[in-house]
Order: C-alpha cells, then structure tokens, then sequence
C-alpha cells in the first residue's frame, strides 16, 4: 500500500459518509407527494438506488479529484510509470461491477416489478376507462358517468384507499396517462387497450399539490403540454356521492 | 501483404466445372422452390419451421456458391 | 495518388483494390440484407402467419423460378468474364436482363390482381405491396446495373481477368436480389 | 467572377438540383393525376428524390464518377486551395474538415434553438412561441443535435484521423467518403425548409400516427431523416474497410490506436442497424404518401411496432455517438497523462460486448408503451448488463491517470470532464433501465437530464476534446491555450448547473417536450434558463478562439503533444498523401514510459520537417 492509494482509500470513505449522510439524513432530496401504494414501490427503489450509487460515484469522483490534484505536470517532459494493466485489479474490477449489477437487476429491478404486478392484481374496486384524443381525455367511469377533460370544471375524481384499474386507450395518436403522485404511467395507443394500477392512499387534491394531476406524457402534438386535467382522492361515501350526481346529470 | 495474382479470381474452377456447377445449384434450389411450394399449400398450418429448414440452406448456397462467400476470407470453394 | 510507397506495400495495385471492393460490396450487401429483415419481421408481428386465399401461386412459384434461372446466367456471365470470353459475357448479361424484365412482368401481373383482392390499403396488402416493391426496387437498379455492363462490355472494358471485377459485382448483386426473394417469396405467399 | 469561381460547383448543384427537383415533381404528379387529383407530398418527396440526384451530380459526382460509367475518364477535383472545400474532394482530410466545420455550425445553430426553447420555459405559461411553434423549434433541435453527435466523430474524426492514426495516405473508397459528406447539406436545406412547410411536431423519434398527420413538414423531415441515414450507412462502410485493409506495415490488431478500435465498432453499428430506422421511416411514409397501414390500427396496423423498430436502430446509435467518445477519451488521457490505455485488450473487448448488447436492448425505451409485459423484465436484465463493458471503460480512464504525469491542457481538461460527466449520465442511467423507477421517470425531465449527461457531457466534451487536440494537425495552427482553459471551466461549471437541476424537475413531475408546466417547478426552470444562457455564451468563446487561431494562431509543430501515435508522426497540416514515405509500425502505440520503445518508424522528412517550434503558451 503506497501513500496515494491510502489517500485516495480516505478520501473515498469521507465522501461515501457525507453522500449517505446528505442521502440518509437530511431532507435535501425530497420525493414529491405519494398519492397510491405502487408510487411507494417506486420511490424505494428510487431511494435505495441512490444510496448504493454514492460509493460508486465517490469512489470515481475521488480518484479523479485526487490525480487532478496530485499527479499534475506543467509538461510532457516526463512518462508516467509503464503500467498497463494489474490483472488482479482488472478482475476485482469486473467482479463488483458485475455483482453489483446483477444485484440492482434482482433488487429493486425485479423485486419491484414482482411488487407492483402483486399490487396490480386481484379485484379492482373501480375500473375506469380513460381514452385519449388530441387534445383531452374521455374519462368513463361506472354507470355511464362520463367526464370529457375539456368541458368547464373537469376533473377525475377517485375514491380513496382503493384498487382503481385504468384501461387506458386512445382515439388518434399516441398519449400516455400519468398520474405524477401515483408514479404511474402508461401509453394509450390506439387499437390497443393497456391497464395500470393504482392503490390510492390519502386524500389528496390538485389545488393543493400539482403532482395530483393526470397529464399526457408522450408528445401528441400541437397542445401536448395542456393535455392534463386535476385529480382528486375523497373519501369513498363523497365518491359515491359524486358518481351518483354525475349519474342523475347525465341521465 | 503482397498478393498472388490469382487471388483475384481466387474461386476460379475450369469452365467446364464453373458450368456444371452452376447447373447443379440451379437444379438444387428449383427443387426447393417446388417443395416450399408443396409444404406451403398442403401443411397450412404449422409451414413455418418446415419452411425456415429449406430456405436458410437455399439461401445459403446462394450465397456460398453463386456470391463466392469463401473469396472473401481469401480461400477456395 | 499512386505514390512510390503506396505501389510498394500493394495497397494500391489493382489485386488490392479488388479486394477492397469485394469486402466493400459485401458491407453494403450486409447492410442491405438488414433493411429486407425489418419488412420481414413487421410481417410477422403484424400478421403473425396470416395468408390471404387470394395469392396466385402459380404466378409465385414462376416468378421465383423465373429469378433462380436469371441467377444462373448472371453467374454464367461472371463466369465467362472472368475467362475474358467476351461474347459469352455479352449474351448472358442479355438473359439475365431479360429475365430481369420477365420477373418485373410477372410482379406487376400479381400487382394487378392483388389491387383486386387485398389492396394496399389494407392489412395483408400494405406489407405485400411494400416488400414485393422494395425488392423490385432492387431489381430496377440491378437491371440498370446491367445496362451499363453490357454496354461497357461491349466496348471491351472487361475482356480480361484483371478488369472484369465489374461483372463479379454486379453479378453479386444480382445474387444478393435473388436471395432477398428466396427469403420473400415464402414469407408472403407460403407461410400460414 | 472571382468571386463566384470557388463557389461554382455549389451553383451548378443547385441549378442540377432544382431540374431534378421539377424532374421528379412532374413524374409524381403524373402518377397521382392518372388516377385523381395530384397530391402535394407524393410530388415533395419525389421531386427531392430528384433534386438529390441533381444536387450530387452537379457538385461533382459527375466529374469525379458517373463519368466512369459511360466509358469516359474520370477528372480530380482535389487541389490544393481552399476551394476545394466546396467541391467533391476525395481527400479524406478535406471530408474531414469539412464535417467537422458543418457540424459545428449545425451545434451552434441547435444551441441557439435551446436557448430559445429555455427563455420559452423560464416561467410557466405560454410566453412567446406558439404551441406548434414551440414542437418545430424542440423537434429541429433534436434532429440536429442527434445529427451533430452521430456525424461529428464519425464523419469529422474518423475521417481526419483514422487514415492518419493507421498510416493509411486516404480511405478505402474517397469517393463514397466524399458522397456521405455531400449528401448532407440536402439534409440541412430540408430540415431549414421545415417551417415553411408548416414545421413538424413529432419530435425526432417521429413516432407514428403522430408522424402520419399533420403538416407535410413532417415529410421534409422524415425525407431528412433517411437521407442522413444514408450517409451515415456509408461512412459505417467505408471505415469498416479502411481500417481491415489499409493499416500501414506492421500495425497489427493489437497495436491499433483505441480509437481506431472504438470507430470499427461504432461503423458497425451504423452500417447495420441504420437499415431499421430506414425501413422504419420508409414504412411512415408509406403509411402518410400512399395511404399504408403499418401502423394504423383501423387499417390492420400497429404504432408500437414503429417502436420497435425505431429503438432497434436509434438505442445502438448512442453507442455509435458515445463508443468514438470514449475513443477520444482514452487517446487523450494516454497521451497527457504519458501512460499507457489502461488494460488495452479489455477495452477492445468491452467495446465489442457494447456493440453486441446494443442490439439486444432497444425495448427499454418501451417499458411504459403497452408493449407485453413479459418482456419487461428480460430488456431490463440486457440493459443494466451494458454497464458492466461500461464499467471496464472507467476502469481503463481511472487507470491511466492514476500516477501519471497529468498535464493539463485544454483537450486533457474536457477528457477528465468527459469522466466526470458520463459517470453521472451512466449512474442515472440505471434509474432508467430499473423498470420500477421508469415507470415514473419515463418521458420526464430526468431522462432529458440523462441523456444530456451521456451524449452532450458525454460527447459533446469528447468532441471539445478531439477539437483541441487535433486542431494543431488539422489547421497547423496553435489555438489559444488560455482562451481554451478559460472555456472549459465556463462550459464544465455551467453545464453542470444547467442540467443537474433537470433531474429534480423530472422527479417532480415535469413531463418532457413541454411549453408550459405546473407552478410549483418555475423557480427550478427560471434558474436552469439563466444558466444556459451562460453556458451558450461560452461557446462563442470558443468559436472566437477557433477562428481567430486559425488566422492569426501561432504555426504549430508537427508533434506539439510529444505524443506518440502515427498522426503527429508527419507535418502540420500533412501532405495531401499524408506521409512522404511509408510508416512502419514496430511496437505499441502507447508505450509511454518504456525505454527505447518505438511505435513507428518515419522517415524523418516526413516528421518536424514543418516550421519551427513556436508552439503557443503550453505548460501551466
């Protein structure tokens, strides 16, 4: 062990502590709100993805920030020690890069999925039937309610601490139904219906948090960017009251 | 690095052979055509793998013998 | 830029620079070849094994033998250059392009019909229309390949095994067209 | 007429290309009036199918080689004056510069779109650009910047360097080399054209039906989008065969440069998995032009398989953008750090696995398409492998500076940045391929930040570096050291913080591609818009740099460097035949610090026979 490599070993331990430190124990990299048990999964995943790529980022960033400082030469006069390879070191190397990432395949890759398939499955409470169109969302839900996100006052409402499942398609052109809060999100392409889940948790209400918003996430031209319409979560006996309003209207 | 002249035309068999040789493969690949034919309008479902066995061997002695495949890493037929 | 060093290492003399183009004109055909295994493979994911009853498949299986038999020439014509037999060059360059004409014929009959029964409008028809068009897309340019081998040859620029690298070309070319259609012709008219 | 006489060419070509532009025009609106009312995009598309064939022929082609086909002689175009710049020159290094010059344009043209598109997101709300012109302005950014990183290094670096770097005297088809240029300004003219068409609003990816509807600006750039595909199948091509069979004496696999290497594996890429994006756009067209139904589901059609085959070619086209950069990278940090690449042969081979796994990753940029879920996990598990060979590349970075003797010049700065930078592309790069964090971070400003990170601080520094570093050998000029530090600290600093905020607006739930966005992220977006606003400053540093050097620069040496690949072997700039005698490579190109090692030998005319050394105010 020479002086850099013990250096370097330091420098890399001390940025280690104070990312995980930032990362563990300071709110400096908040999540936005979670409005559904799948945004749960996602954040964990997020989260515990992060705190494993500060080592690695540290252990780079001090390397490079070490010989930046240490090994500079105001010139081409002399060469660096011959070195091209230790092979030991190489198959280290490649030992943890690969362990490391068939880890994050399994944990939070497949894991996660796993878990959001589990929470995906089973009865939905309410199924809601969402089509896409340039530029609005039909929202069908239950006893021939329907809500049309360009009409005054729109928005979905759904009923709290239930499985709702959305079947999602579209009329035109590709869009993409994202919830921000629930981090959820799939396309709506035409001809083809795809689902997404989401266990909604909290009431939550645009006009507080924007992340309670159903937007179009895949560019669908002209007024792509004002394809969104505010969601709310109440509480299951408003929900119902609501549905049963909008039911009496439409008839 | 210095080539023989002959590798230009390495795959340069006798004309009499260069005939005969083309005569063949012809034959080879009517056949399959015909075959496909057959196993494509009696088999209806299910030709899929039956078809795949007999036109990736067509194709390749095509390729193997009409394009010279083997000129290109410099060798012979 | 023939210089004294260049001449020396052969990277310059004329077996190199066949060299260099054969490896350059089997990229392209490699290239080429990737472009056919997208239409193949969007037949397949649209329509899975789908076969419309409509296809003439007599007029597929002619076509196709039609192609081989065009093959066959143009290797009779490589074949001949490389001899430097130049009226045998001649006469089968004119098979292989006449062939050519008759397989475009042929399309353009099935093209006809299939306007009738699956046009390309519709499902089946958009990838038969498209992949039947690519490829005689290729069989235009090759024949037009072929126009100007046969009136370059004329003028006894390829008469001998030095310079007949043109015919070897286009002959390869031609070839890589014919298994292009062997690869086609199952994928539209047999598969079900 | 002096004044004219360089430019004739051009002139012809544009003459050739509006009569083959009318040529084709006439010819689709006979077919389309045989059987209803001509059509205005069948007539676009075939009247620049036209004006291409014009356009080529009048800039030389026809001197140069269609000549050779009816049975004349071909006539050389090449001379040694600047006007040969505008003309069809064979010589790999005029190809070379004049990529190098386009594409720079075309980065400071698509950087000015950026800033345009920043001042409309500094607030919330529709500022200034309407909503169609806001999807023009970010789609022709797009395409262009994916234009700038696929054809700089490949069509401006390999070209210059790779016959230099192997002691080749040109490439092995000029010709085709010199068409893959020429076939581009046709594209920049197209893609000008666009908002006269009515501008296009599908973004690069052009997905279907989107791309199906709408304005024929949309054909203009699809039309632009495959010819650039064709050039870049050909300069695949033409490498590939370059560096098989034109090595000089000696030079052995294993004694190439490892840029040598990362351009053999990038050709590949382009030369096979462009045909997809080809058959892709061809099949849009098809679908718009001729009424198809690929991909319209009333017609038997389906848009995800666009997806399908659009990510098959365009997830290796990064590798085709990033393999040369980190080719640069490493030549760079050897020759400054004097040290040997690091573990040489496992970064060949990592860079071959790249390769390999590109092509088995596309559907990553599908896990929220409603594609079936079964695939979701095996696309995961192929993606994340490719950081392993990635890893390697780190090894070797982190390798070679490690005890070496780091001397910190201008293209040495932007390589260590290029480290820098793409470990924080390649880490958030994993949040993207996990499937459970996509779910969320698909198609937000976190994927705008990743791929920021990996192809602009990726390459894009790559690029600054390869321009520093070969300057001297391409203009014969020493650029301004002090300028060239001065910008790599403005362009690192504010850089990084213009994009790394993008990763929280992307948490936060700001969807890419937008005009307009919630409340709550303008204080984040008003931040990053004035901030990019001092990184585009930056670049005009370096234009100034580049072209006040260029004139008034200092003569540079042959070696200014004292690095020891074949390049800086021969003068500044070199010889039209590159090497008055013929190298003969002996040992291995990186051998810094091994005693009596040569790489090379030349001739010694052929070396510092070029001016005194007056190089410009190197050292620290």
């Amino acid at each position: 062990m020479n002086r850099d490599t013990v250096n370097v070993f330091f420098l890399w331990l001390v940025l280690t502590a104070l990312g995980e430190f930032v990362i563990l124990g300071t709110d400096l990299f908040s999540y936005p709100i979670v409005g559904a048990e799948e945004g749960h999964v996602v954040d964990d995943a997020f989260f515990f993805l992060t705190a494993l790529a500060v080592p690695v980022a540290a252990f780079v960033l001090s390397m490079l920030g070490y010989a930046f400082i240490r090994f500079r030469v105001s010139g081409p006069d002399e060469d660096g020690p011959p070195v091209k390879m230790h092979r030991s070191w190489a198959i280290f190397w490649l030992l943890w890069t690969t362990g490391l990432t068939l880890f994050v395949i399994v944990h939070p890759g497949i894991t996660g999925i796993l878990e959001i398939r589990h929470l995906g499955s089973g009865e939905p409470d309410l199924v809601v039937e969402t089509e896409g169109s340039r530029w609005y969302w039909t929202i069908n839900y239950p006893d021939g309610v329907t809500v049309k996100t360009f009409e005054e006052d729109a928005e979905m409402v759904l009923p709290v601490d239930s499985h709702v499942k959305f079947e999602v398609t579209s009329t035109d052109v590709l869009h993409a139904f994202w919830v921000p809060a629930f981090r959820m999100k799939v396309d709506a392409v035409p001809g083809l219906v795809t689902t997404i889940s989401a266990t909604t948790i909290g009431l939550g209400n645009y006009r507080d948090d924007p992340q309670y918003r159903l937007q179009c996430a895949e560019l669908c031209g002209l007024l792509h960017n004002g394809m969104d319409v505010p969601v709310r979560v109440v509480s299951v006996a408003e929900f119902d009251a609501w549905l049963a309003e909008k039911a009496v209207t439409a008839a | 690095m210095a080539l023989r002249k002959e590798q230009i035309v390495a795959h340069k068999p006798s004309r009499r052979d260069a005939t005969l040789l083309g005569l063949v493969v012809f034959g080879a690949l009517m056949a399959m055509e015909i075959m496909e034919l057959v196993i494509g309008v009696r088999i209806t479902p299910g030709a899929l793998p039956l078809l795949v066995l007999l036109v990736v061997p067509g194709a390749g002695v095509i390729v193997w013998f009409f394009m010279h495949l083997p000129a290109v890493w410099g060798g012979e037929e | 830029m023939t210089t004294e060093h260049a001449v020396e290492h052969g990277i310059h003399s004329p077996e190199m620079r066949v060299k260099i183009n054969r490896i350059g004109l089997w990229l392209f055909i490699l290239s080429d070849a990737f472009f056919f295994v997208a239409l193949i493979s969007s037949r397949f994911y649209l329509h899975g094994t789908y076969r419309p009853d409509d296809l003439n498949q007599a007029l597929g299986l002619g076509v196709s033998i039609v192609l081989l038999l065009s093959s066959l020439t143009v290797y009779r014509a490589e074949v001949a250059a490389s001899y430097g037999d130049r009226a045998a060059t001649q006469r089968n360059i004119l098979f292989t392009i006449g062939l050519g004409l008759l397989f475009a014929v042929g399309v353009g009959y099935e093209w006809y019909e299939a306007f009738s029964h699956f046009p390309p409008s519709t499902g089946f028809g958009t990838i038969f229309f498209t992949l039947t068009g690519v490829h005689a897309t290729h069989v235009f340019s090759g024949l037009i390949v072929l126009g100007f081998l046969w009136w370059l040859n004329r003028r006894g620029k390829y008469s001998s095994e030095e310079t007949y690298w043109p015919v070897e070309g286009a002959a390869k070319y031609w070839h890589f067209v014919d298994v292009a259609w062997v690869l086609i012709y199952p994928t539209l008219y047999l598969v079900s | 007429m002096s004044f004219i006489s360089p430019f004739r060419f051009v002139i012809r070509a544009l003459v050739f290309a509006t009569i083959g532009f009318i040529i084709g025009s006439l010819l689709a609106s006979l077919i389309t009036g045989a059987t209803g009312e001509p059509a205005e995009e069948p007539m676009l598309a075939l009247g620049y199918a036209g004006a291409l064939i014009g356009w080529l022929l009048g800039i030389g082609v026809w001197d140069v080689w269609a000549r050779e086909w009816i049975g004349l002689q071909p006539r050389s175009l090449n001379a040694q004056s600047w006007h040969q710049y505008f003309r069809f020159s064979t010589d790999h290094k005029v190809i070379g510069t004049q990529y190098l010059v386009t594409f720079v344009v075309v980065l400071l043209l698509a950087g000015f779109l950026a800033m345009v598109l920043r001042v409309e997101l500094a607030q919330p709300g529709i500022a200034f650009l309407s909503d169609q012109n806001y999807n023009t302005v970010m789609s022709l950014h797009g395409i262009m910047m994916i234009a700038v990183a696929v054809a700089t290094i490949i069509g401006g670096f390999a070209n210059f360097g790779v016959p230099l770097l192997i002691g080749a005297d040109d490439v092995a088809f000029p010709r085709i080399n010199a068409l893959s240029y020429w076939i581009i300004p046709p594209v920049a003219i197209l893609l000008l054209l666009t908002p006269l068409f009515g501008g296009f609003d599908t973004g690069w990816t052009a997905y279907p039906p989107l791309s199906t509807l709408g304005s024929s600006g949309t054909l203009l750039f699809l039309l632009a989008f495959l010819t650039f595909g064709l050039s870049s199948i050909l300069g695949g091509l033409n490498f590939l065969a370059t560096i098989v069979f034109l090595r000089a004496p000696g030079m052995g696999w294993s004694r190439m440069p490892i840029f040598v290497w990362s351009v053999f594996c990038a050709a590949l890429i382009s030369l096979t998995a462009t045909q997809f994006v080809a058959a892709g756009l061809l099949m849009v067209m098809l679908d718009r032009v001729v009424g198809m139904g690929f991909f319209d589901s009333n017609r038997g059609g389906d848009a995800l398989l666009f997806e399908h085959i659009f990510w098959f070619y365009s997830h290796p086209a990064v590798y085709i953008m990033i393999l040369p950069a980190f080719g640069i990278l490493l030549e760079v940090l050897s020759h400054f750090a004097r040290k040997p690449v690091y573990a040489y042969r496992w970064v060949v081979a990592s860079m071959f696995s790249i390769v390999l796994i590109s092509f088995i990753v596309w559907a990553h940029h599908l896990y929220t398409s409603g594609m079936p879920d079964f695939l979701h996990i095996p696309f995961m598990v192929t993606t994340e492998l490719i950081s392993i060979p990635t890893g390697v590349i780190f090894l070797s970075a982190l390798g070679i500076i490690w005890r070496g003797r780091l001397w910190l010049t201008t293209p040495m700065l932007f390589a260590l940045a290029v480290v820098f930078n793409f470990l924080i592309g390649g880490i958030t790069g994993i949040f993207l391929a996990d499937v459970p964090t996509d779910i969320h971070l698909q198609d937000t400003y976190f994927v705008v930040a990743h791929f920021h990170y990996t192809i602009m601080g990726g390459e894009i520094f790559a690029i600054m570096a390869g321009i520093y570093y070969w300057y001297p050998k391409i203009t014969g000029r020493m650029y301004n050291e002090r300028q060239g530090r001065l910008h790599f600290w403005w362009m690192f600093i504010s850089y990084n913080a213009t994009f790394l905020p993008m990763f929280w607006t992307g948490v936060w739930g700001m969807n890419r591609r937008v005009a307009d966005y919630t409340d709550n992220l303008a204080d984040l977006n008003l931040i990053i818009t004035g901030i990019s606003f001092v990184m585009g400053a930056s670049f005009l540093l370096f234009v100034y740099n580049m072209v006040s050097s260029s004139i008034r620069g200092p003569v540079a040496e042959a070696n200014p460097w004292r690095a020891r690949t074949l390049e800086w072997q021969t003068s500044s700039p070199p010889p039209e035949e590159n090497f008055t005698t013929p190298p003969q490579v002996v040992g291995d190109p990186y051998d810094y610090g091994v005693p009596d090692s040569v790489h090379a030998v030349v001739s010694p005319s052929g070396g510092s026979s070029d001016g005194p050394a007056e190089g410009a105010d190197r050292g620290a």
